[in-house]
C-alpha cells in the first residue's frame, strides 16, 4: 500500500444498529441510508444486502476489487437501476419508484467512471447544465429573449465561473469539453455535479488516470469541497492513498456484499479485507 | 375458407418480406448500418434474371445463378467503395450514403432498362398452381416459403458452425475486440455483403415470380416493408427477420381483407409502432442495456 | 400620294407575308412538359416521344408551320411542374403541350390561367384539369366520361350484373373514373358486389382479387394503368378466377409489356381510342416510326401527344400564330381556334368546346389471341 | 464578452444578415423585373424548404434524434392551411389574402405541433434506429390517412368524412381524398415566406442558446449524464420535436398555399429523405448550413434542367462523394493538412495584427 500522507482523524460513532457516521453529524439526519439494498441481473445478485449510512458532512469511501459491484451501488443510489430489494433513503425520503431526474432533485449528484461530459458543448455550458434546476427561466422567455432571459443567463454565467474557480478552470470556460485533457475532464465532471447543489456527491473513481501530484491536489480539493459546501461525499476509488487519506468511513465490497465497514485504520487492519484484495493465503505459506 | 385463403396469401406475401428482411438484418447485425440500397440490389438481381430469361434464353436456374453472381459482385463493390471509407463515421453519414447508393442504382437501372415496366417471365417457380379443395396455392408461394426456411437454417448454421460465421458474430458483438483477436473485420463485412447480396438476388427472383412487374423502383417499397419487418422481428436476429416478415405479411393481408384495403399499409405501420413501444428492440431482439 | 404609298406598303407586306408562307415556314415554339424522370417517367417519355415523332414529321413536310419542341421535366410533382412551366416560358415557349399527368397539369394549368398561357394536355384526364380554366384543352377523355361510357357499355351489352371494382385510391385518374362508373352502374341496374383499392406501391393484389371472386363478381372493372392490371390478371389466373375484365384507356399497352404472357389478358375488354395494332395506315406509320426510334410499341400516351402536335399545328394555323407572338397573345387566339377545328388523328376524330373537353368516340376492344378485336 | 459568446454572436449575425440580404436583393430584382420566371416561381418553395431543413436540424442536429417522417408534418400543415384558407374565404368571406395566409400558417403550425406531441409522447421513448423507423412509419400512416380524408365546406361549416366520400349535395370540396386539397387559391407570398424564415431562425437560434436549448444538447451528447444532472430528458426531446413539427407545419401551409393543389404523394418518405439530405449536407446542428444547403439543393436541379436525364444520377453520386469526403478520417486529415498552411497563414497575420 502506498505511503499515506494524510489521514482523516475523525471519531466515528454508531447511530443505529451497525451504521456509523462522524461524530459531528451524529445529531443530524443522515444524507443517505441504504437498507438491505440489492439487485439481480438475470438471477445473478450483483449487489446483495447492502447497508450504508452516510452522515451529513461525511466523506465516505466505497472500495473493493474489480467487479465487486461498486458502480452498481452508485447506479442503485442514483436510480439508474431500480433496486429489486431494499430501499434507498435520501435525506430521509424513500426513493422507491423514482427516476434519475427525481433522485437528482432530491440532492444526489455524481460523476462517472467512464467520463460522461457533454462533449460537443463548452466547459461553461457543461456547468450550466448542472445549474439547470438552480437558475431557471422557461422556454418562451428564452425564445423571445425576454428580460428574464438576460438576467438569469448572467446569473448562470457568474455562478458557473464561480464553480469553475474551485479547480481554477475559469480560463477553460470556452473550450469544448470533449477536447480537454483527461484530468481536466474529470475535474469538470465534479464541478458540473457540484453545480446541481447536491447534498450528496458520488464520485466514481475521481483519481483514475491522474498522476500522484494531481491525485494529491484532488484529495485536498475533495476535502475543500466538503468544507466549503458542507455536503457529504461518497467515492469509489482504487487509489488507496486517496481513500485512506480523505475518507472518514470506508465500506468494502466484494462479490456484491459488504465485507467490512469502518475507519481507515480499522479497514487496513481487517484480515478479511486483506484477503479479498490479496487473495487467500495458502496454508503453510505463512 | 376465405380465412384460410387469406392466411395463405399472407404467408406468401410475408415470406417475400422475410427473405428480403434476412438480407437487411444480416448486414445490420454485422456492419451496424441500415443498408437502404438493399431493396435496389434486389431490383438489379431481378433485372439480371429477367435479361437471362428473356434476352439470353438461359435456363431459369442458370439465370438465377447469374443474378446471384452479379449481385454478389455489386454488393461487395458497393461496400468497398462507398461504405468502407465510412467505417468510423457517424451512422447518419452511412445512412445518407446508403440512400445515395439507392438513388444511384435506381437511376442506373433506369438508363439501362428504361422506364417501361417489364413482366417477369414465368419459370418453374411460378408455373404451377396447387389445388387443395377450393384453395389455390401458387408454386411460387410454396417455393418462397421453402427457400426461406432453407436460407434461415443455412444462415443460422453458417454463423454457428463455420469459422467465417463465428468471425461474423464476433464482429457483430464488438468490432474493436474482434480486430484485436486477429479477425479481419473488413473481410468479414465484405463476406457479409456478399452473402446478403446473393440473398437479395434470390429475393428479387422470388419477388418477381410472385409479383411479376419489374421497374427501376421495384425494390423500394418491398425494401421499406422488409426493413420494417426486420425491425419488427428484432433487427440483427435471423429468426426475428423471418418471424417479422411473415407476421407483417399476414397482418397486411388480414388488415386489407377484414378492415380496409385503403388502410392496409397504415395498419402494418401502426402494428409496428405498437410492438416497438411494448418491446423496444423488436419481437426477438435482445434488449440492450446501456452500460453506466 | 399618301394613298399610293399606303397601297404599296400593303402590297409589300402581303408579298412579304406570302413569301414567308411559301419559303420560310413559321416556327412555333411548343413546350412539352411531362415526367421524363422519376416513377412516372414511363408516361412522360411516351408523350415526349410521340410529340417528337409528330414534330419531326411536320418539320419534314411542307406545311406552313414548323414546330420547335422544348422539353421540360416535371417529375410528376406538383412543385416541380411549376418550375418546369416557368423554365419553358423562360426558354421562349409560346404554348404548352402538357402536362402529361393530371395533378401537375391541374397546378400548372391554374398558373397558366393566371399568366394567360395556352395548354393542350395529351393525357391529363381529370376534370379538375380543365375546370374553371379556359386555357386548358384535353386530347384524352375526361375520367368521368370514361367511367360513364364503361358502365353504359357493360349494361347495354349485358355483360353481367355483378361487378367488382378495383381502383387506385391514391391516383386521380383511377378514382375519377371509378366515381362516375359506380354512380352510373347504380343507375343502370348493375350491382357493385366488391370494391377494393390499392396504391402506387401495391404489388400484392390477392386480397382485391379474392374479394371479387368470393363475392361472385362476373365483371371486374379495372380503371387503372396496365402495370397494376397485369398483376391483377396474373393473380386472378393463379386463383383460377375467370370473370370478364373490363379496362379503360390506361390498360392499352398491356400487350406491349415486355415479357407479358398475353394469354393472361385473353378476353379482357377495354374502351380505348387508340390501339397500336390497328391496321389504319396512319397508325401503322406512327407505330413503325416509334418502334424504329425508341424500340418500343407506343402506348396511348404517345399517340395522344402525337395527335397533340398536329392539333397545335392546325389550331396555330387557324389562329394565325406567328413566331413573334408572346404566350399571352397566343393563348386567346388558340382558345378561339380550338373550338373551330376538327382534327382526324390516330386517336380518332376530335372536336372541342369552350370547356376544353374533347369530343371523340371510344372504341370497345376485346383481346383475343393476343390481339385487339373491335366490336361494332 | 467571452470568445464563445462572440463567435456565437458573429454566427447569428451572419445568418440573419445573409437571409435579409438575399431577400432585399431578390425583392429589388423582382421590382425591376430582372428575375427569371423560373427563379421567381421557386422563391416560396425555397422558403418552405429552408424552414423544413432548419426545423429538422433542430430534431437531428441539436436534439440528436433521427426522424424520417418530417414530411408528414409538412403535409399536415399543407392540408390544414388549405382547409383553413378555403373555410375563411367560403364561410367568413375573409377577402384579405394576407390575413388568410397568416391564419392558415398559424393553424398549420398548431395542428402539426399537436400531432407532433401526440406522436412524440409514445415515440420519443425509443432511440436511434428504432426511433427512425417509427417516425418513418408515422409519416407513412399520415399519408395513408390523408389519402382517404374528405373535407368540404357548406353554409359556413366544415363537413368531414373519412374513407368514404359522404358529402351533402352542393358542398364545396376542400380536401378530396386522393385528389388532395383542391381548388386552393394560391395566396403565399415571398415576403411572408421570408418572415417565416426569420421567425424560424429566431426560434431555433434563440432556443439553442438558452437554458432549454442547452438541456436539449446535453440530452443529445449524453442522455444518462443529463438525467443525472436533473434534466428531464423526455420533456426536452419533446420540446424539440414539437417545435420542429410546428415549424414544419407552418412551412407546409406556406408551401400548400403556393399552389392550386396539394396531393398526399408530395409528402412521401422520399421527401423526408430530401430534407434530411439538406440537413446533413448543411451540417448537423448548423442552422446557417441548413439554410444554404436547402437553397442550393432546391435551385441547383432547376439550373441543371438541361441535364435533366442525368440529374438524379449526378445527385446520387455527389451525395455519396460528399459523405465519403467529409466523413472519412483519412481524406479529412489529408484535406486538413492541405488547409493547415492556409490557416497558419491567416492566424499568423491576425496575431501580427493584434501585436501591431
Amino acid at each position: 500500500m502506498t505511503q499515506v500522507k494524510r489521514r482523516a482523524n475523525t471519531k466515528m460513532v454508531p447511530v443505529q444498529s451497525d451504521a456509523i457516521v462522524p461524530e459531528r453529524d451524529a445529531d443530524k439526519a443522515p444524507v443517505l441510508e441504504a437498507r438491505h439494498l440489492g439487485i439481480e441481473f438475470g438471477g445473478l445478485k450483483a449487489v446483495d444486502d447492502f447497508n450504508l449510512t452516510i452522515g451529513k458532512t461525511e466523506i465516505a469511501g466505497l472500495i473493493g476489487p474489480n467487479g465487486a459491484g461498486k458502480t452498481t451501488v452508485f447506479n442503485l443510489i442514483t436510480k439508474v437501476y431500480e433496486p429489486t430489494m431494499g430501499a434507498v433513503l435520501i435525506n430521509g425520503r424513500d426513493t422507491h419508484g423514482m427516476n434519475i431526474v427525481q433522485a437528482s432533485k432530491l440532492g444526489i449528484a455524481r460523476t462517472f467512471q467512464n467520463i460522461r461530459l457533454f462533449d460537443q458543448m463548452t466547459v461553461e455550458e457543461n456547468v450550466r447544465i448542472g445549474l439547470h434546476n438552480q437558475i431557471k427561466y422557461n422556454m418562451f422567455t428564452g425564445m423571445l429573449r425576454l428580460p428574464g432571459y438576460w438576467k438569469q443567463e448572467k446569473k448562470q454565467h457568474e455562478r458557473a465561473l464561480e464553480l469553475l474557480h474551485i479547480f481554477d478552470m475559469e480560463k477553460l470556460a470556452d473550450e469544448q469539453a470533449g477536447s480537454l485533457p483527461y484530468g481536466a475532464q474529470r475535474r469538470l465532471e465534479i464541478v458540473r455535479a457540484l453545480a446541481t447543489k447536491p447534498s450528496l456527491l458520488l464520485l466514481d473513481e475521481p483519481a483514475a488516470g491522474m498522476n500522484p501530484h494531481e491525485t494529491e491536489e484532488l484529495m485536498e480539493n475533495i476535502a475543500k469541497i466538503r468544507d466549503q459546501f458542507q455536503i457529504a461525499i461518497l467515492l469509489i476509488e482504487h487509489d488507496m492513498s486517496l481513500v485512506m487519506g480523505v475518507c472518514e468511513g470506508i465500506c468494502v465490497l466484494n462479490f456484491g456484499r459488504i465485507i467490512a465497514k469502518g475507519t481507515a485504520d480499522e479497514i487496513q487492519a481487517n484480515p478479511v479485507v486483506i484477503e479479498a484484495y490479496l487473495g487467500k493465503k495458502k496454508e503453510g505459506q505463512a | 375458407m376465405i380465412f384460410l385463403d387469406n392466411l395463405i396469401n399472407g404467408l406468401s406475401l410475408g415470406s417475400i418480406y422475410a427473405i428480403i428482411a434476412l438480407g437487411y438484418t444480416m448486414v445490420y447485425g454485422i456492419a451496424k448500418m441500415l443498408n437502404f440500397a438493399h431493396g435496389d440490389v434486389i431490383m438489379v438481381g431481378a433485372y439480371i434474371a429477367f435479361c437471362g430469361l428473356q434476352y439470353w434464353g438461359l435456363p431459369p436456374v442458370i439465370a438465377i445463378l447469374a443474378a446471384m453472381a452479379v449481385c454478389t459482385v455489386l454488393g461487395v463493390t458497393i461496400e468497398g467503395l462507398a461504405y468502407r471509407p465510412l467505417r468510423q463515421a457517424a451512422s447518419l453519414a452511412v445512412l445518407i450514403t446508403a440512400i445515395g447508393m439507392s438513388y444511384l442504382l435506381q437511376n442506373i437501372a433506369l438508363m439501362i432498362w428504361g422506364a417501361n415496366p417489364k413482366f417477369f417471365p414465368p419459370t418453374f417457380i411460378n408455373s404451377t398452381t396447387f389445388k387443395l379443395g377450393q384453395l389455390n396455392i401458387s408454386s411460387a408461394t410454396v417455393i418462397t416459403i421453402l427457400a426461406n426456411i432453407v436460407i434461415m437454417v443455412g444462415l443460422t448454421l453458417f454463423t454457428a458452425k463455420t469459422k467465417m460465421g463465428k468471425a461474423m458474430r464476433c464482429v457483430s458483438e464488438d468490432r474493436g475486440a474482434a480486430e484485436l483477436m486477429g479477425i479481419n473485420v473488413n473481410r468479414t463485412i465484405s463476406v457479409t455483403f456478399a452473402i446478403g447480396s446473393a440473398l437479395a438476388a434470390i429475393a428479387g427472383v422470388l419477388l418477381c415470380s410472385s409479383y411479376p412487374t419489374l421497374q427501376p423502383t421495384t425494390g423500394s417499397m418491398p425494401g421499406i416493408k422488409a426493413f420494417t419487418a426486420a425491425v419488427f422481428g428484432g433487427i440483427g436476429s435471423i429468426p426475428g427477420a423471418m418471424l417479422g416478415g411473415v407476421l407483417l405479411g399476414v397482418i397486411e393481408i388480414f388488415g386489407k381483407a377484414y378492415i380496409s384495403t385503403e388502410l392496409g399499409d397504415a395498419i402494418v405501420f401502426a402494428v409496428l409502432i405498437v410492438v416497438l413501444l411494448v418491446k423496444p428492440s423488436g419481437l426477438l431482439g435482445k434488449p440492450v442495456r446501456e452500460k453506466v | 400620294m399618301k394613298k399610293l404609298f399606303a397601297m404599296m406598303l400593303v402590297v409589300c407586306m402581303l408579298l412579304a407575308g406570302v413569301s414567308a408562307l411559301a419559303d420560310e415556314p413559321i416556327t412555333i415554339r411548343v413546350a412539352h412538359i411531362g415526367p421524363t424522370t422519376g416513377a412516372a417517367a414511363l408516361y412522360g417519355l411516351a408523350t415526349l416521344h410521340g410529340a417528337e415523332i409528330a414534330a419531326a414529321e411536320i418539320n419534314a413536310g411542307d406545311g406552313p408551320y414548323h414546330i420547335e419542341l422544348i422539353n421540360q421535366d416535371d417529375e410528376h410533382n406538383v412543385e416541380k411542374v411549376i418550375n418546369a412551366y416557368n423554365a419553358a416560358l423562360d426558354a421562349g415557349a409560346q404554348m404548352i403541350l402538357g402536362t402529361t399527368t393530371s395533378k401537375p397539369c391541374e397546378a400548372a394549368g391554374a398558373q397558366g390561367y393566371i399568366d394567360r398561357v395556352f395548354f393542350l394536355t395529351p393525357s391529363a384526364s381529370s376534370t379538375a384539369v380543365i375546370e374553371d380554366k379556359d386555357n386548358v384543352f384535353q386530347i384524352c377523355f375526361t375520367d368521368p366520361n370514361q367511367g360513364l361510357a364503361s358502365a353504359q357499355y357493360i349494361a347495354e351489352h349485358n355483360l353481367g350484373t355483378k361487378v367488382a371494382v378495383i381502383y387506385n385510391n391514391a391516383d386521380v385518374y383511377s378514382t375519377g373514373i371509378r366515381d362516375t362508373f359506380v354512380a352510373e352502374a347504380a343507375q343502370r341496374g348493375l350491382e357493385i358486389v366488391s370494391e377494393t383499392t390499392f396504391t402506387d406501391e401495391t404489388t400484392d393484389f390477392t386480397v382485391q382479387v379474392a374479394d371479387a371472386q368470393n363475392n361472385g363478381a362476373e365483371i371486374v372493372f379495372l380503371p387503372m394503368y396496365y402495370t397494376p392490371a397485369s398483376l391483377i390478371l396474373k393473380t386472378a389466373a393463379d386463383k383460377d378466377y375467370q370473370p370478364i375484365f373490363f379496362g379503360v384507356d390506361g390498360m392499352d399497352g398491356i400487350l406491349g409489356l415486355e415479357g407479358f404472357d398475353t394469354s393472361l389478358a385473353e378476353g379482357v375488354m377495354l374502351l380505348t381510342p387508340f390501339v397500336a395494332t390497328s391496321t389504319d395506315e396512319h397508325v401503322v406509320s406512327f407505330v413503325n416510326q416509334y418502334q424504329a426510334a425508341y424500340g418500343e410499341i407506343p402506348i396511348q400516351f404517345a399517340a395522344d401527344a402525337y395527335d397533340g402536335i398536329y392539333i397545335l399545328a392546325a389550331a396555330a394555323e387557324k389562329a394565325g400564330i406567328t413566331a413573334e407572338m408572346e404566350p399571352e397573345e397566343v393563348c386567346d387566339l388558340m382558345i378561339a381556334a380550338m373550338q373551330e377545328i376538327t382534327v382526324d388523328g390516330i386517336t380518332g376524330s376530335m372536336t372541342w368546346d369552350a370547356s376544353g373537353a374533347v369530343t371523340k368516340s371510344p372504341m370497345a376492344a376485346t383481346i383475343v389471341n393476343g390481339e385487339y378485336v373491335f366490336e361494332d | 464578452m467571452t470568445k464563445a459568446k462572440r463567435n456565437r454572436l458573429i454566427y447569428n449575425i451572419v445568418t440573419y444578415a445573409l437571409v435579409i440580404a438575399a431577400f432585399i436583393l431578390l425583392q429589388s430584382m423582382i421590382a425591376n423585373k430582372s428575375i427569371s420566371r423560373s427563379l421567381k416561381g421557386q422563391l416560396v418553395p425555397i422558403c418552405s424548404w429552408i424552414v423544413m431543413a432548419v426545423s429538422l436540424n433542430l430534431v437531428i442536429g441539436i436534439s440528436g434524434e433521427l426522424s424520417l417522417g418530417h414530411a408528414g408534418f409538412m403535409s399536415i400543415g399543407a392540408y390544414t392551411g388549405a382547409v383553413v384558407s378555403g373555410w375563411l374565404l367560403n364561410s367568413f368571406a375573409v377577402e384579405s389574402t394576407l390575413l388568410r395566409l397568416v391564419l392558415a400558417i398559424l393553424a398549420g403550425g398548431i395542428m402539426a405541433g399537436v400531432m407532433g406531441a401526440l406522436i412524440g409522447i409514445p415515440v420519443l421513448r425509443l432511440r436511434g434506429d428504432y426511433l427512425a423507423i417509427v417516425t418513418l412509419a408515422f409519416g407513412e400512416i399520415i399519408r395513408s390517412l390523408v389519402n382517404v380524408l374528405y373535407i368540404g365546406v357548406q353554409d359556413g361549416h366544415l363537413c368531414f368524412s373519412f374513407l368514404n366520400r359522404n358529402m351533402p349535395e352542393g358542398v364545396t370540396m376542400l380536401v378530396d381524398g386522393a385528389k388532395g386539397a383542391v381548388k386552393i387559391k394560391p395566396i403565399s407570398t415571398f415576403a411572408v415566406g421570408f418572415v417565416l424564415i426569420l421567425i424560424t431562425l429566431t426560434v431555433v437560434l434563440n432556443l439553442v442558446n438558452s437554458r432549454a436549448g442547452r438541456a436539449i444538447k446535453a440530452t443529445r451528447d449524453n442522455r444518462i449524464a443529463a438525467e443525472s444532472m436533473g434534466v428531464p430528458v423526455t420533456k426536452y426531446k419533446m420540446m424539440a420535436f414539437v417545435t420542429a413539427a410546428a415549424l414544419a407545419g407552418m412551412a407546409g401551409a406556406l408551401y400548400g398555399l403556393n399552389s392550386s393543389t396539394v396531393v398526399p404523394t408530395q409528402f412521401t418518405f422520399n421527401q423526408s429523405i430530401n430534407v434530411l439530405v439538406f440537413v446533413v449536407l448543411g451540417g448537423l446542428g448548423n442552422v446557417l448550413g441548413s439554410v444554404i444547403s436547402a437553397t442550393l439543393l432546391t435551385v441547383l436541379p432547376e439550373v441543371l434542367r438541361a441535364f435533366s436525364d442525368y440529374r438524379m444520377l449526378v445527385y446520387a453520386v455527389v451525395l455519396i462523394l460528399v459523405m465519403i469526403f467529409t466523413n472519412n478520417p483519412l481524406i479529412r486529415s489529408f484535406a486538413d493538412r492541405l488547409i493547415a498552411p492556409l490557416k497558419q497563414l491567416l492566424r499568423g497575420k491576425k496575431q501580427g495584427g493584434d501585436e501591431a
